[in-house]
């Protein structure tokens, strides 16, 4: 009984328990179906913020942990093991944050099949949940590749007019790369004789060359789900098909899930390679920044450009992390929640007037600040702090990678040059012309479509699902003090350990 | 005496000899008849290794294979005949109505 | 031997014997049982299976018999079991899908029960003459199953092609007994590793010819590229409770004899056999994949599905050379069974429940609007999907997890490449079979048939709780120990 | 070095943070009562935040006096702390930014009133009523964001502000967002002025990285503290901050070469070019330079080069403004050119007499364009009373051709007034005040500041006097030609003969600025320098000395009768012979091409578009549309991939296809079923096929091991 209510296990499996209460609901039965999927994500939530109430933020090591044997036979040697640090804390909140809004932002979207996509919806939660948490690598990888099957349905069965084409080659993409790193896990498990993560770290002592070919593996994976350029190719599609609910969480949460495996596994797990491969891992972050950006820019279908804008700030996120310094990895931490909730938001937005006006073409719209002016002014905030401006939350995470950037390119960082942090730091104006020129296409100039004249401004409950993520936006920006706070310690001692692990190696 | 790598020279240009007809002709009964050339080509090597080394299970085995060569006749004849009634043709290559 | 010792071999044999015997009780009976009341002959043949079952599962320790026939161990047990309990199945299922098909003749069951039991010795063979008995005694039952649906001409034409191909490979198998024989001048394979051992060899290639030559013959059995031709017509011909049966039964008792055969007899041999066991193995898993992705009939693409299943399989036993490794090459390649086997059964029980008389309800499109009609079916056959393809949260993950690790501990890390990569193909169509039951429109009819349904749901359950509860199987797996000679 | 703690300074200090709330408290409640309140309401709770904002900076000012001119720091909320990074919001008081303050909010309050009055024939004009309460939340967002400017104690604080009056500068450009050339120019030149300004934002963000990684700290304090030491080992660093920050300069203060969005910037409603493109916002550059003084001086390079950019832009600018025919142009190129003259002081060291010209800059230009917006509203009017008598006694047909007219008729072109000053007296006199103020007639303010940064100039950097002294003279001439051609002579077109004086809240607040422009002067009067000793405080403490120069009779006196002869010289071509409609610009004849250079603005805008826009979106439509998606969408991933794959496959094959290569089949699905089908095409249901294949296979294991 204790370990079932371990708060860790509540906060992952919780929504099962949701998708039991569904189970016995009818397909008719829409709106009791969407009250259960929405209470149970909002006491996962709640279940979240408990946890988060005995997370010690000063502690670096990993909380709350439960590791209990679970294969112990043949040579194997898996733990069920679960736990929660500074890396990791965020990530689950905004897993659970994020799941109630999206759900809330169904409610008229999905019409069809509503119970079987709360039950998919809930799976996913269930899923990245597990992903975050996780420290034993064959549990992760279960919950990794578990994420996939919901997702695929989500895409396949409410998504766009192409949804089959998106879904199988958002699952086959995706698990072209985990199948590298399952070899990489079975090396691991051969060779170190564990899967526990922070049993491995401990143990280190992987040769170098063995550890870089181990950092592709891990990376191939991590690097299709991010996605980092030129593996990109995946997520327009996925993106341009899924639901506003499914695109919301694969840009705020699954999309998470590569820069955080780099953050959770590849750092740590193989610093040399990390330290070797940190100026080819940049030099592909900074072409997805500038990339990303230049290619949303030619978009003319507005949900496109958001997603290939993901593309530019997890080349951000990605920078950071191989700065491995404090700043820049801190910074790659909060971009990660930042992204989320801005992207997430402006997912959102898209969807709204999607559903007004059936069409995502951005020529059909225009002018739209003056016939709906509620959705042009939380659009303009979402769209500034996407593009960084100070005093939102996207200022915050870009400004402080920047700096760790620079910083690493100092001698003696990873780096080792300040052209990536430069040429990084053009993307701050490319994201103002793609960002204003999206804003500039749907709600400047002249309403020229009769469709537009009479659309109806944002409903009380769309507003519902915007402002808590505002919430967020501004107090990232204003105060970000908390967010710092949880990761601090943990940062601080993972990159104290790549770094000297690193050094240790050297001759 | 002659060596034993004549006997199994012989079997082994038997064995081969069973499999080209099983590749080459198309009569069911024909086919059939090649399988079991195939098998008393085995047959005879065993005997012959048989005599070589000295031992009965060599022997033995014959007989395990031509009884084990009967169970398959009685299906397959019964099959063969099975067939016919239902297409009049013993021609394998008419039994092609799966593929792909 | 005294009338003790034959005693005791008797025990060691007696959950055969007895499931044997019980067969040709059987046969007779089957003469006083009314054409209408064939239920009883299923629960009698499930009779049977079951107290073979609870004999079997009696058995242990690890003893030869019959001056070195048989052999009963760890190995022969799991596999005994896994025959039995995969008949109880096959029976539970023909049940169901006879009587839609009016196909209720009580020789069904017995031939069955023989089928088993020729399983179940090929298992416990110790010896080549008793491996090449086995053989027999397992096939020639499936051929007269697979013309089981007589007259329909598609059942006909797979048992004659099953037959005759299945007699051509036979022929290998035993010429290739016959030059082991040549070679050590013995068929037991205590004599054989002996001669093996003591350098006491007429000719060593005429060894290595002969091994190759029942590699072949067992490979046709398991379905591995190139001697995989005759599975999906036969698959594809076959009523589909067979097609279920075999999908399995035909596959174990194969691997079941190359592991005994090449981890007792031929490690030495491994310099010869490891570079033709992982092009097969390679050849087999890439082939299999891709041709599965054309198919357009479910039993066609579940018989491609099957071969490069056999080629997994056949990449766990590419390292059976590596001294250290030998448990872990049967232990995983027995997991894997034991996974394939179930969602094996689940599948073939959708595909069943969704079958027509006359061949029809079997095409891909059949399947489609699966997911709205029959939610629970289509989330069973979601959960089979991902279970071949390998993705987890499902048992066949597990499995394919055990078989990378063995092949990567041996060290062949291109053939786990190929092995992951065209496990990425085969997600593409078995996803689409997900695609088509949840993204098509369509009015798919079900048929009301509890054991098909049971056996749907429960092996949909068993295959996701197992993977959290698979501690109990790798143990299992893993004690199943093969006897040394 | 000491600096006052908070705790042991006035408690009044404490009140700072307040000089940002007061605006917010104030947009958010014009925020929530949206269009519940009446316009007179918001506009007074509008200027009443932006006035407690200004009483604030007067509490600052006080409060520094009693302390002797202390610099203060007040930490009022941590930010951003990683590591070694100590970013917080903190605010710093000391006499330079009390002086920004205290022009932000003074100014920005009368423009905040006088904007009550014009907004509402604005928005009667533009025919959106609902529009009124946004402007005076975007006026007070921008309060805001200037006061975070102009009082952050670090680095990134300035940033803050510096980016979000670039917002409120973005949105309120693009204010009228459906109008504009096309219905989109004002947005378009919004979002100019968004990536221009953010050009020179990457300038500073690039600064703040060097400058925190040289010197450990984003605080001014500390950075300051640490300059000679760091100037003294990483001079080429130390220089590259200087650079990188200028950049930042010319974006926000609209210099060489990132100036092109500030003309553009004028189709915000004229209260927006007055506050935001004229007195406030576009100084922060200035402002930039000024504060951080501390590590300018230790770089001549550095210093050169901003001296050079804005003696330079002084010049070039003022080039433009002469052949410029919208009243506002002509004004927002004058502001480029004064704003040339500040950057070119700081740059050269002249610290006070760049913030002394900012601050009657500050006046004389906020004054001048609101009266220009009371001349385009006076205008309007006009226009609209012609309208109303055309309701009455024209018939309808007759009315639609005079609705298109209507609609081509510009109540900003010069050439369309005339003889205003009979209409408009009020506003002739303000205007005339800030005009003679600008082109730098003494006693008015703009004499003074010049003054003292041409004086600076003649002793530090001859070019740059020279560069400057041009300017002057040309400033001189266009506001006389402006003078001349917009309230003398014979009105030109219809409306400029009805047009009407605007109501007195708009003209009293330009009374107070035509005072503070005729007066301002008095701040640093010569001699007196009363400024320069309020900032030496600040420019003390941090070890930055200021040579005061003697009031030079020489530069003064050539500097006056130069601006007299230009405005003489206007008078002889616009004053003495008044433009008659139609007729084109004397000036036309007698410069010719040079003439069509300066109307065109030097064709910068153009080749810019050519340069950097056109080739930017082409290279994002080369790559979106050929590169990602045709080329690795599309071909690689669907082709190559695939085309490889089957490439494999076929030799795997035994009975391939040969005759010819098959058409690729286009999607993933089809291509790989296609691939498929050629090999399901080896199941070819015959059995003895089937035995071929085993026996292929016995072959091929049979000869593998005998041939091995």
């Amino acid at each position: 009984m204790d370990f079932l209510m371990h708060p860790l296990n509540l906060v992952t499996f919780f929504p099962l328990l949701g998708v039991l209460v569904i189970l016995f609901l009818k397909q008719e039965q829409k709106n009791a179906i969407r009250w259960v999927a929405l209470v149970t994500s909002l006491i996962t939530f709640g279940i979240s913020l408990a946890v988060l109430a005995q997370f010690n933020a000063s502690n670096p090591d990993l909380q709350l942990t439960i590791n209990e044997p679970w294969i112990q036979v043949a040579g194997w040697n898996i733990h069920y093991s679960l736990g929660v640090d500074g890396l990791s804390i965020l990530l689950l909140l905004l897993t659970t944050f994020l799941t109630p809004i999206s759900i809330l932002s169904t409610w008229t979207a999905i019409d069809e099949r509503v119970k079987d996509f709360m039950i998919f919806f809930l799976l996913l939660e269930v899923g990245m949940s597990g992903v975050f948490l996780a420290q034993d690598l064959f549990l992760f990888y279960v919950f990794w590749e578990f994420t996939l099957v919901p997702m695929y349905f989500l895409i396949g069965i409410w998504g766009g007019p192409n949804r089959m084409y998106a879904a199988i080659k958002f699952f086959l993409y995706t698990m072209a790369g985990s199948i590298l790193m399952l070899l990489a896990i079975l090396w691991l498990g051969i060779h170190q004789g564990t899967f526990s993560v922070p049993e491995l770290i401990a143990k280190g002592g992987i040769p170098a060359d063995v550890q870089l070919w181990l950092f592709i593996a891990f990376a191939t994976a991590f690097a299709i789900k991010v996605p980092m350029w030129p593996l990109h190719s995946w997520l327009p599609d996925a993106h341009v098909q899924a639901p506003t609910a499914g695109s919301v969480i694969l840009a705020g949460v699954l999309l998470k899930m590569g820069t955080y495996g780099f953050l959770r596994f590849n750092l740590p797990l193989f610093p040399q390679a990390a330290v070797k491969a940190a100026p080819v891992m940049a030099v592909l972050a900074v072409i997805g920044i500038l990339y990303g950006a230049a290619v949303s820019y030619a978009q003319t279908d507005v949900k496109k450009l958001v997603a290939y804008s993901s593309i530019s700030h997890l080349g951000f996120v990605m920078l950071g992390l191989f700065a491995l310094n404090p700043q820049g990895v801190q910074g790659a931490i909060l971009q990660m929640i930042n992204h989320g909730l801005s992207t997430g938001a402006l997912f959102l937005l898209v969807g709204m007037v999607y559903e007004r006006r059936h069409t995502r073409e951005m020529d059909k719209f225009g002018g739209l600040w003056k016939v709906t002016p509620v959705y042009g002014a939380l659009t303009l905030i979402v769209t500034l702090s996407s593009m960084g401006l100070p005093g939102l939350n996207g200022f915050v995470g870009e400004f402080t990678i920047l700096l760790g950037a620079w910083g690493a390119g100092d001698a003696g960082g990873v780096l080792g040059s300040h052209y990536y942090a430069g040429f990084a730091a053009l993307g701050v104006i490319l994201a103002a012309v793609y960002m204003l020129f999206m804003f500039q296409k749907l709600f400047l100039g002249p309403v020229t479509h009769e469709e537009n004249k009479k659309l109806s401004d944002l409903n009380w409950r769309e507003i519902a699902t915007i402002v808590p993520l505002l919430l967020f936006i501004f107090w990232i920006g204003l105060y970000p003090k908390p967010f710092f706070g949880l990761m601090a310690p943990a940062v601080e001692k993972m990159v104290t350990l790549v770094h000297s692990a690193a050094l240790a190696a050297l001759p | 005496m002659l060596p034993i790598t004549y006997y199994v020279g012989l079997s082994a240009v038997l064995f081969i000899m069973g499999a080209l007809g099983v590749l080459i002709r198309r009569n069911l009964i024909v086919i059939f008849m090649s399988v079991e050339l195939m098998l008393n080509a085995a047959n005879l090597a065993f005997v012959a290794f048989a005599r070589y080394y000295q031992t009965m299970s060599g022997q033995v085995f014959v007989f395990f294979v031509m009884a084990v060569a009967a169970a398959e006749v009685a299906v397959g004849l019964s099959l063969i005949v099975a067939i016919y009634r239902a297409r009049r043709t013993v021609n394998v290559d008419d039994l092609s109505e799966m593929k792909g | 031997m005294t009338l003790n010792q034959f005693g005791t071999d008797l025990l060691v044999l007696l959950p055969l014997t007895f499931l044997l015997g019980w067969a040709s009780l059987l046969l007779l009976a089957d003469l006083f049982i009314p054409a209408r009341k064939q239920g009883v002959m299923a629960a009698l043949a499930a009779l049977g299976l079951a107290v073979s079952l609870v004999l079997t599962l009696m058995q242990k320790g690890s003893t030869l018999a019959f001056g070195g026939m048989v052999v009963l161990d760890g190995f022969s047990v799991f596999l005994n079991v896994l025959f039995l309990a995969s008949g109880l199945v096959a029976v539970a299922l023909a049940y169901d899908y006879l009587k839609h098909m009016h196909l209720e003749r009580g020789t069904y069951y017995i031939l069955l029960l023989f089928s088993i039991g020729g399983m179940m010795l090929m298992g416990m063979s110790a010896d080549l003459i008793i491996v090449f008995l086995a053989l027999e005694l397992l096939s020639i039952p499936l051929y007269v199953l697979s013309g089981f649906a007589r007259p329909a001409e598609k059942s006909e034409e797979a048992a004659i092609k099953y037959f005759l191909l299945g007699a051509f490979a036979s022929g290998f198998v035993v010429y290739g007994i016959a030059l082991v024989f040549g070679a050590t001048g013995t068929t037991s394979f205590a004599g054989i590793v002996g001669a093996v051992k003591t350098n006491a060899l007429l000719n060593p290639s005429l060894l290595t010819l002969g091994g190759a030559l029942l590699l072949i013959g067992l490979g046709f059995k398991a379905a591995v590229v190139p001697f995989h031709m005759w599975t999906p017509d036969v698959y594809h011909g076959a009523p589909t409770s067979v097609t279920a049966f075999m999908a399995l039964g035909a596959k174990a008792a194969g691997f079941a004899a190359l592991l005994r055969i090449f981890l007792t007899l031929f490690p030495s041999l491994s310099a010869d056999f490891t570079p033709i066991l992982w092009v097969l193995a390679a050849l087999t898993m890439f082939l299999g994949n891709v041709v599965a992705i054309a198919q357009r009939n479910i039993k066609r693409m579940l018989a491609y599905s099957s071969i490069a299943h056999a080629g997994y399989l056949l990449m766990a036993l590419v390292p059976y050379g590596h001294s250290g490794l030998s448990g872990d090459v049967s232990a995983s390649l027995l997991f894997y069974l034991v996974a394939y086997g179930l969602t094996n059964f689940g599948v073939w029980s959708v595909v069943m429940l969704l079958e027509r008389a006359e061949g029809k309800g079997l095409a891909l499109d059949d399947y489609a609007g699966l997911g709205r009609k029959y939610p629970a079916l289509a989330a069973s056959m979601t959960v089979f999907m991902l279970s071949f393809a390998g993705v987890p949260p499902t048992l066949g993950f597990v499995g394919k997890f055990y078989l990378f690790r063995t092949v990567l501990e041996g060290g062949y890390i291109w053939l786990a490449l190929i092995g992951v990569l065209t496990s990425l193909i085969s997600a593409y169509y078995y996803l689409r079979v997900v695609v088509i039951m949840y993204m098509h429109d369509g009015e798919p009819e079900s048929l009301s048939a509890p054991w098909l349904k049971a056996s749907a749901w429960v092996t949909a359950i068993g295959l996701v709780v197992f993977t959290f509860a698979s501690g109990v199987l790798f143990t299992w797996a893993s004690q199943a120990l093969l006897t040394t000679f | 070095m000491l600096l006052s703690e908070v705790s042991s300074s006035p408690a009044l200090f404490h009140l700072i943070p307040w000089i940002v709330f007061f605006p917010v408290i104030g947009l958010t409640l014009n925020i929530i009562f949206n269009g519940r309140l009446s316009e007179k309401v918001v506009g007074t709770i509008a200027s009443t935040a932006s006035g407690l904002s200004f009483v604030i900076a007067v509490l600052m000012a006080w409060g520094l006096a009693q302390n002797h001119g202390e610099p203060v720091v007040v930490p009022f909320l941590e930010w951003i702390h990683i590591g070694t990074l100590q970013l917080d919001w903190a605010f710093q008081v000391d006499t330079l930014s009390v002086v920004m303050m205290l022009v932000v909010s003074g100014v920005g309050t009368l423009i905040h009133i006088y904007a009550i009055g014009y907004m509402h024939e604005d928005v009667q004009h533009q025919g959106n009523p609902r529009m009124y309460p946004r402007f005076f939340v975007f006026f007070n967002l921008f309060i805001a964001m200037m006061m975070i400017l102009v009082t952050g104690a670090s680095y990134t604080m300035l940033f803050v502000g510096w980016e979000g009056v670039g917002l409120c500068s973005y949105l309120l450009i693009g204010f009228w967002f459906d109008k504009g050339e096309d219905g989109i120019g004002n947005a378009l030149a919004g979002k100019k002025a968004f990536i221009v300004n953010r050009i020179g934002d990457f300038g500073f963000l690039v600064a703040m990285f060097l400058t925190f990684w040289a010197f450990g700290s984003l605080n001014f304090v500390d950075v300051f503290a640490k300059a000679p030491e760091v100037a003294e080992a990483m001079p080429g660093v130390v220089v590259a901050i200087t650079l990188f920050m200028l950049l930042g300069v010319t974006g926000k203060s609209a210099q060489l070469p990132l100036f092109v969005w500030l003309p553009d910037a004028m189709a915000g409603p004229t209260p927006v070019s007055a506050l935001i493109h004229a007195a406030t916002m576009v100084t922060a550059g200035v402002y930039l330079v000024a504060r951080s003084a501390p590590i300018f001086v230790h770089v001549p390079t550095g210093q050169n080069a901003v001296a050079w950019v804005g003696g330079l832009t002084a010049l070039f600018s003022a080039t433009i403004a002469v052949g410029q025919y919208d009243i506002k142009k002509v004004l927002a190129y004058s502001t480029v050119s004064q704003l040339g003259f500040m950057v070119a002081a700081v740059g050269m060291g002249a610290f006070v007499a760049g913030m002394f010209h900012l601050i009657t800059h500050a006046f004389f230009k906020a004054l001048l364009f609101l009266s220009a917006g009371s001349v385009i509203q006076g205008m309007e009017r006009g226009e609209h009373h012609i309208a109303h008598h055309a309701h009455d006694d024209l018939h309808a047909g007759k009315k639609k051709r005079k609705k298109k007219e209507e609609h081509a008729f510009d109540p900003q072109d010069m050439r369309n007034m005339g003889g205003l000053r009979h209409q408009m007296p009020v506003t002739f006199w303000v205007y005339l005040t800030g005009a003679v103020a600008l082109a730098g007639v003494p006693p008015l303010a703009g004499f003074f500041s010049k003054d003292e940064i041409l004086l600076e100039a003649s002793h530090l950097n001859t070019p740059v006097y020279i560069l400057l002294v041009l300017a002057a003279i040309l400033t001189a001439f266009y506001m006389g030609r402006q003078i001349f051609m917009v309230f003398y002579g014979e009105p030109r077109t219809a409306p400029a003969e009805h047009a009407e004086e605007s109501p007195p809240v708009m003209t009293i607040p330009l009374m107070i600025l035509a005072f503070l422009a005729f007066f301002g002067g008095l701040l640093n009067f010569p001699g007196i320098q009363t400024l320069e000793h309020w900032l030496e405080h600040t420019f003390a403490f941090f070890e930055v000395e200021l040579e005061s120069l003697p009031f030079s009779p020489a530069v003064a006196t050539l500097s006056t009768i130069l601006a007299l002869a230009s405005i003489t010289a206007a008078w002889f071509l616009y004053g003495r012979e008044p433009l008659k409609k139609g007729e084109p610009d004397p000036l036309r004849r007698i410069l010719g091409p040079v003439f069509t250079g300066m109307e065109s603005k030097w064709w910068v805008d153009e080749v810019y578009w050519f340069l950097i826009v056109d080739r930017y979106v082409d290279l994002a439509w080369f790559l979106a549309d050929y590169v990602d998606w045709r080329f690795w969408h599309d071909w690689f991933h669907e082709k190559v991939i695939l085309a490889g794959y089957n490439a494999f496959t076929r030799i795997l094959s035994v009975r391939v296809d040969l005759g010819g290569i098959d058409r690729i089949a286009n999607g993933l699905a089809e291509g790989t079923q296609a691939l498929a089908a050629r090999m399901r095409r080896l199941q070819t249901g015959y059995v003895r096929n089937y035995a071929l294949s085993v026996f292929l296979g016995v072959v091929v294991i049979i000869g593998y091991l005998m041939f091995r």
